[in-house]
C-alpha cells in the first residue's frame, strides 16, 4: 500500500468528518428535529471510530468455523461488542429526544429553537 | 459478606418487576420499591466495613479483569453507596406523598434506574461500563426532568437531552482513542498502562472525557441546562440531581484524574474553572425571585466549592471535599423538599408569596433554616466543619494562587448568605399572609428530619466521618490497582 | 455569528484532533498490537463455546454491557410512554389502505418473525444474535402497523414481556452468582459441542431473551409514537 | 478495496455536508438513512458482520421510521393549525 493512505486513515478522516459534521448540525441549526438528527450523525461517526480502534489490515470476522480459521487472522471482537452497544443507546437516545420534541411541538406549536424561550442558549 | 453486585440489580430487578405487575398492583408498586432501596441501604452498609479493610473486585461471568466487566469496590465505593441508598430512600419515603397520579409506576421505575444507574458509576471498574451506567443515569433524569409533561419541563428536558447527548459522544470518543492506545477497557489495568501512552495523547483523551463528564457535572461553562432542569423537575427529584447526580459525575472525574490518569499538573486549570463555576453560580442565584431556581444555582456554586476542594492536590483536600458532598446532599435534598411542599401547597414558585409562611408550616420552615444555615456553614452545623475543612485545606498549600481564591470563595459565601437569609426574612416575615396553608404531611417532614439530624448531630460522630473519609481520600490520590478478587 | 464561531471551534476540535493523535494520518494496526480483544479471542472459543467470538464478549465477557443496553432501551420505551400518553383527544381517521398492502402485510409477518428468531438462534454460530434479530421482529410488526387501520396491540403484554424478560436476564445472571462459579452471569450450563445450535451454554438463552425485550421495547417505542392521540 | 473504503467515506461525508444544507428536514432523514446504509457497508468491508446487521437494522431501518412519524406528526398539526 502506498505510504500515506491505509485504511485506519481513511476510517479516522470519515468518523472525524462525521463527528464534526453531527456538532456542527447539532450547533447551528435551528430546527429541533434537525439538532436530533445532527446527534445521530455525530454517534455514527464515533462509531465508526472505535470500530476502526479493532480493526486489523487483511484479517477476519472473529468467527470461528468448522473449517478452523486461526485465531491470529482475525479482527478484535471487543470493539464490535462495543459498537453494538452503542448503537442500540444511540437509537435509545433518538427515540426519546423525538418524543420530547413532539410533545413540545403540541405544548408550543413550533420546532423552531429560536422561537422557544428556554432553548435560547 | 454480601455481593456489591446487588446494589446494582436489585434496584435493576426491581423496576423490571414494576413493569411487570403493574397492571395489577397499580400504585402499590412503590412498596417494592421502598424494599428494593431498604435492601440496598442494608447491602452498603454491610459493605463498609469490609472495604475498609480491603477494597475488593466483584468479578462478573467468572472472567477475570482485563478480560471482563469487574465491579471495584473501596472506600470510594462503599461510602457513596451509603450515600446514594441512604438518601434515595428518604427521598423515596418523601414522593410516597408527594407524587400523585394514575401512572405512578413509571415514576418508581426510573427512580430506581436513576439509582441503578447512580451506584453503577461508582462501582465499576471498566470504562465503557462505566459509559452505559452514565447512559441510564443520564437518560432516566432527561425523563423524569420532563415527567410533569409542563412547557418548561420539556424546554428544560430536550435542552438537558442535547447538551448531554454530546456529552456521551465526547466520552465515547474517549472511551476509543482509550482502547486504541492502551488495548484496555479495564480502569486498575489502564492506570497501569498509562505511562506506556504519549502524554500530550493522554491529555488529549482527559480533555474529552473531563469535557463530557463535565457536561453532567455542570461545572462551568457547560452548565446552562441545570438552572432549568433542576427547577422544573418534580421536587424530589431535583433533591436527587443535586443531592447525588452531578456528585457522582463530579468524584468519576476526580478519580480519573488523579488514580486512573495521574495528570495531576491539569488541577490548576481545574481550580480555576471550579470559582468561576462558584462565582457564577452564586451571581446568578442572587438574581433569582423563583425558589428552585435559586436552589438551583446555589448547587452550581456548590459544585465549584467541591471541584475547588478537590483540585487542591492534597489529601486533606479530597478529605474536604468529599464532607462538603455529604453537607451538600443533606442540606440541599432538606432545601428542596421543603420548597416542593411550599410550592404544593402555595401554588407558587416566587419566593415574594411565600410571606409569613412560618406561621402556617412551622415545621417545614424550621427545617429549611436548618438546611440554610448548614449549607453557608454556620456553627455547629456539619457545614461549618466542611467548609472550615475545605478553608483549612486551600491556606495550608500555602500557595498564593489559592489563598486568592479562598478569598474569592469567601466572597460566594457571602453573596450565599445574603439571598438565602433575605429567604427565610420573608418566610419569617410577621405581617404576611399567605391565606389558608396546611403543613406538609407527616411522612415527607419525617424524610425531611433524617436529613436534619444528619447535620445536627453530624459534629457527634465527626471523627468517625473523617476517617472514612479520609481513606477515600487516600484512595483516590493512590494509583488504581487491581485489588483482591471476590 | 453563530455558524462562524462553532465552526471555529469544530475546526479547532479537528485540528487539536489531528494534531494530538499524531495526525489523522496512521498506519494500519497489525496484529502484534497488545489488546485485550486479541487476548480474549484466543481463549473465547474454549472458554464459551461460541464460533462466533463477538458474541461471546457480547453475552458473556462484557454482558454486564448488554444488561445496561437492554436497560437502556427500556428507559427509552418507558419515556416515550411518559410523554407520548394519550392526551385525550379523538383520534384522526386513519386513510384507508389497499387490500393488497394490509394482505401483504399480514403475510410478510410469518415470515419475518421467522426470520428474526433464526438470527436470534444462530447468534453464537452466525453473525446477528439477540438486537438484530429483535429488531427485524418488531419491523415485521411494524409492517402491519403501518398498513392496517386497527391492530390489537396489547400494551399491557408489552410491558408484562418486557418486565419479564429483563427479570429472566437477571435471572440467569443470578443463577450463576448462586451456582459454583459464585459470579453474576457466570455460564452454568455444558457448552456442548461446538458450532452447533444448542451448544455455548446460556449463550442462546442469553440471546433469545435480549431478543424477545428489544422486539417487544421497539414495538412499544413504535405504537406509542404513533398512535398515542 | 482501500480506494472503495475511500469511496464510501466520500459518498458518507458529502451526504453529511447535504445534510446541513437541505431544508426539507424529510430529505435530511433520507440522507441520514443514506449514510446510515453507507456506514453498514463500511462495517461489512472492515470485517464487522455483526456491526453492519445491526447498524442496517437499527440505524437505517428503526431510526428512520421514528424519524419520520415524528415528522409527520409534527406537521400534521401544523396544517391543521392553520385552518
Amino acid at each position: 500500500m502506498n505510504g500515506v493512505l491505509s485504511i485506519s486513515t481513511v476510517l479516522n478522516f470519515g468518523s472525524a468528518g462525521l463527528i464534526v459534521l453531527g456538532l456542527y448540525i447539532v450547533f447551528t441549526q435551528k430546527n429541533l428535529i434537525k439538532m436530533v438528527i445532527g446527534i445521530d450523525l455525530a454517534e455514527t461517526g464515533v462509531n465508526v471510530l472505535l470500530v476502526s480502534t479493532g480493526y486489523i489490515k487483511g484479517n477476519t470476522a472473529p468467527i470461528f468455523s468448522k473449517t478452523g480459521l486461526q485465531v491470529s487472522s482475525m479482527v478484535d471482537p471487543v470493539p464490535q461488542a462495543l459498537v453494538l452497544t452503542s448503537i442500540v443507546i444511540g437509537f435509545g437516545v433518538s427515540a426519546l429526544a423525538l418524543a420530547m420534541i413532539i410533545k413540545l411541538y403540541e405544548k408550543t406549536g413550533t420546532l423552531d429553537t429560536s422561537k422557544i424561550r428556554g432553548l435560547k442558549w | 459478606m454480601v455481593n456489591p453486585i446487588l446494589l446494582i440489580i436489585v434496584p435493576l430487578g426491581t423496576a423490571f418487576l414494576i413493569s411487570l405487575t403493574a397492571s395489577f398492583l397499580k400504585n402499590s408498586t412503590k412498596y417494592l420499591a421502598l424494599l428494593a432501596m431498604i435492601a440496598n441501604v442494608w447491602v452498603s452498609i454491610k459493605l463498609l466495613p469490609a472495604v475498609m479493610q480491603h477494597p475488593i473486585n466483584v468479578v462478573i461471568a467468572g472472567v477475570k479483569p482485563p478480560l471482563g466487566i469487574n465491579l471495584f469496590v473501596g472506600p470510594l465505593g462503599a461510602v457513596f453507596s451509603i450515600l446514594i441508598s441512604a438518601a434515595g430512600l428518604l427521598i423515596l419515603l418523601y414522593s410516597f406523598k408527594y407524587i400523585e397520579g394514575d401512572s405512578q409506576h413509571k415514576y418508581y421505575t426510573l427512580f430506581l434506574l436513576l439509582i441503578t444507574g447512580s451506584h453503577g458509576m461508582i462501582l465499576t471498574g471498566d470504562v465503557f461500563n462505566l459509559f452505559v451506567f452514565f447512559e441510564i443515569l443520564a437518560i432516566s433524569s432527561y425523563i423524569l426532568v420532563g415527567y410533569e409533561g409542563k412547557r418548561n419541563g420539556l424546554e428544560a428536558a430536550v435542552k438537558y437531552l442535547i447538551l448531554g447527548s454530546i456529552g456521551s459522544i465526547l466520552i465515547l470518543v474517549a472511551v476509543a482513542l482509550i482502547y486504541q492506545e492502551a488495548g484496555t477497557l479495564n480502569m486498575a489495568d489502564l492506570a497501569d498502562k498509562f505511562g506506556m501512552i504519549d502524554p500530550s495523547k493522554r491529555l488529549m483523551i482527559l480533555v474529552f472525557f473531563i469535557t463530557g463528564m463535565g457536561v453532567e457535572a455542570a461545572v462551568f461553562p457547560l452548565n446552562s441546562w441545570l438552572p432549568d432542569a433542576h427547577s422544573s423537575a418534580p421536587s424530589s427529584i431535583s433533591a436527587m440531581l443535586s443531592g447525588f447526580v452531578i456528585e457522582v459525575a463530579l468524584i468519576i472525574i476526580v478519580k480519573f484524574v488523579y488514580s486512573i490518569f495521574a495528570m495531576t499538573e491539569i488541577l490548576g486549570f481545574l481550580s480555576l474553572v471550579a470559582v468561576i463555576t462558584l462565582l457564577v453560580g452564586e451571581f446568578a442565584a442572587y438574581k433569582q425571585s423563583n425558589i428552585k431556581r435559586v436552589l438551583a444555582y446555589s448547587s452550581i456554586g456548590q459544585i465549584g466549592l467541591i471541584l475547588f476542594a478537590m483540585s487542591l492536590n492534597s489529601t486533606d483536600g479530597l478529605n474536604a471535599g468529599l464532607m462538603q458532598i455529604i453537607n451538600h446532599t443533606a442540606s440541599k435534598s432538606i432545601l428542596f423538599l421543603v420548597a416542593g411542599f411550599l410550592i404544593v401547597r402555595t401554588g407558587s414558585y416566587q419566593i415574594s408569596d411565600y410571606r409569613g409562611i412560618a406561621k402556617k408550616m412551622p415545621v417545614s420552615a424550621f427545617f429549611f433554616v436548618v438546611g440554610v444555615l448548614s449549607l453557608l456553614g454556620v456553627p455547629p452545623f456539619f457545614g461549618f466543619f466542611s467548609k472550615l475543612s475545605v478553608v483549612m485545606a486551600a491556606l495550608h498549600t500555602g500557595s498564593v494562587f489559592n489563598t486568592v481564591m479562598v478569598f474569592l470563595v469567601l466572597l460566594g459565601t457571602i453573596i450565599e448568605s445574603i439571598y438565602f437569609l433575605r429567604i427565610i426574612q420573608i418566610m419569617y416575615n410577621r405581617e404576611g399572609d399567605v391565606g389558608s396553608v396546611k403543613e406538609a404531611p407527616f411522612l415527607p417532614l419525617l424524610a425531611i428530619a433524617a436529613f436534619t439530624v444528619v447535620i445536627l448531630a453530624g459534629f457527634l460522630v465527626l471523627p468517625q466521618i473523617t476517617g472514612y473519609t479520609g481513606s477515600v481520600a487516600s484512595e483516590i490520590v493512590r494509583k488504581m490497582q487491581m485489588a483482591q478478587v471476590f | 455569528m453563530r455558524k462562524v464561531i462553532s465552526f471555529l471551534l469544530l475546526a479547532g476540535f479537528v485540528f487539536y484532533f489531528a494534531t494530538l493523535t499524531g495526525g489523522l494520518i496512521i498506519p494500519d494496526s497489525s496484529a502484534d498490537r497488545n489488546s485485550v480483544g486479541l487476548d480474549i479471542l484466543s481463549r473465547s472459543a474454549g472458554e464459551t463455546g461460541s464460533a462466533n467470538a463477538v458474541t461471546s464478549v457480547v453475552v458473556l465477557y462484557r454482558g454486564f454491557d448488554t444488561l445496561g443496553e437492554v436497560t437502556v432501551l427500556f428507559l427509552a420505551a418507558l419515556g416515550v410512554s411518559v410523554f407520548m400518553k394519550s392526551t385525550g383527544e379523538k383520534r384522526k381517521k386513519v386513510l384507508d389502505q389497499s387490500f393488497i398492502l394490509k394482505t401483504g402485510s399480514r403475510l410478510l409477518f410469518p415470515l419475518m418473525f421467522l426470520f428474526g428468531m433464526y438470527i436470534i438462534a444462530h447468534g453464537h454460530l452466525s453473525p446477528g444474535g439477540g438486537f438484530p434479530g429483535g429488531v427485524i421482529i418488531a419491523t415485521g410488526f411494524f409492517v402491519i402497523l403501518l398498513t392496517s387501520e386497527s391492530v390489537n396491540f396489547n400494551k399491557t403484554l408489552m410491558s408484562v414481556l418486557e418486565g419479564l424478560a429483563g427479570l429472566s436476564f437477571i435471572g440467569l445472571g443470578v443463577v450463576g452468582l448462586l451456582g459454583p462459579g459464585n459470579s453474576f452471569l457466570q455460564n452454568f450450563l455444558p457448552l456442548g459441542e461446538f458450532n452447533t445450535v444448542f451448544s455455548a451454554g446460556i449463550i442462546p438463552l442469553i440471546y433469545a431473551v435480549v431478543g424477545i425485550k428489544v422486539g417487544a421495547e421497539l414495538s412499544s417505542v413504535v405504537y406509542a409514537m404513533k398512535e398515542s392521540k | 478495496m482501500l480506494y472503495l473504503l475511500a469511496f464510501l467515506v466520500v459518498v458518507m461525508l458529502i451526504a453529511g455536508i447535504a445534510v446541513i444544507l437541505v431544508k426539507d428536514i424529510l430529505s435530511a432523514v433520507i440522507l441520514t438513512t443514506v449514510i446510515s446504509l453507507v456506514v453498514s457497508i463500511i462495517f461489512l468491508f472492515i470485517a464487522s458482520p455483526d456491526v453492519a446487521i445491526t447498524e442496517a437494522a437499527i440505524g437505517a431501518a428503526l431510526t428512520t421510521v421514528v424519524f419520520v412519524i415524528a415528522i409527520k406528526r409534527t406537521r400534521s398539526k401544523e396544517t391543521t393549525d392553520k385552518e
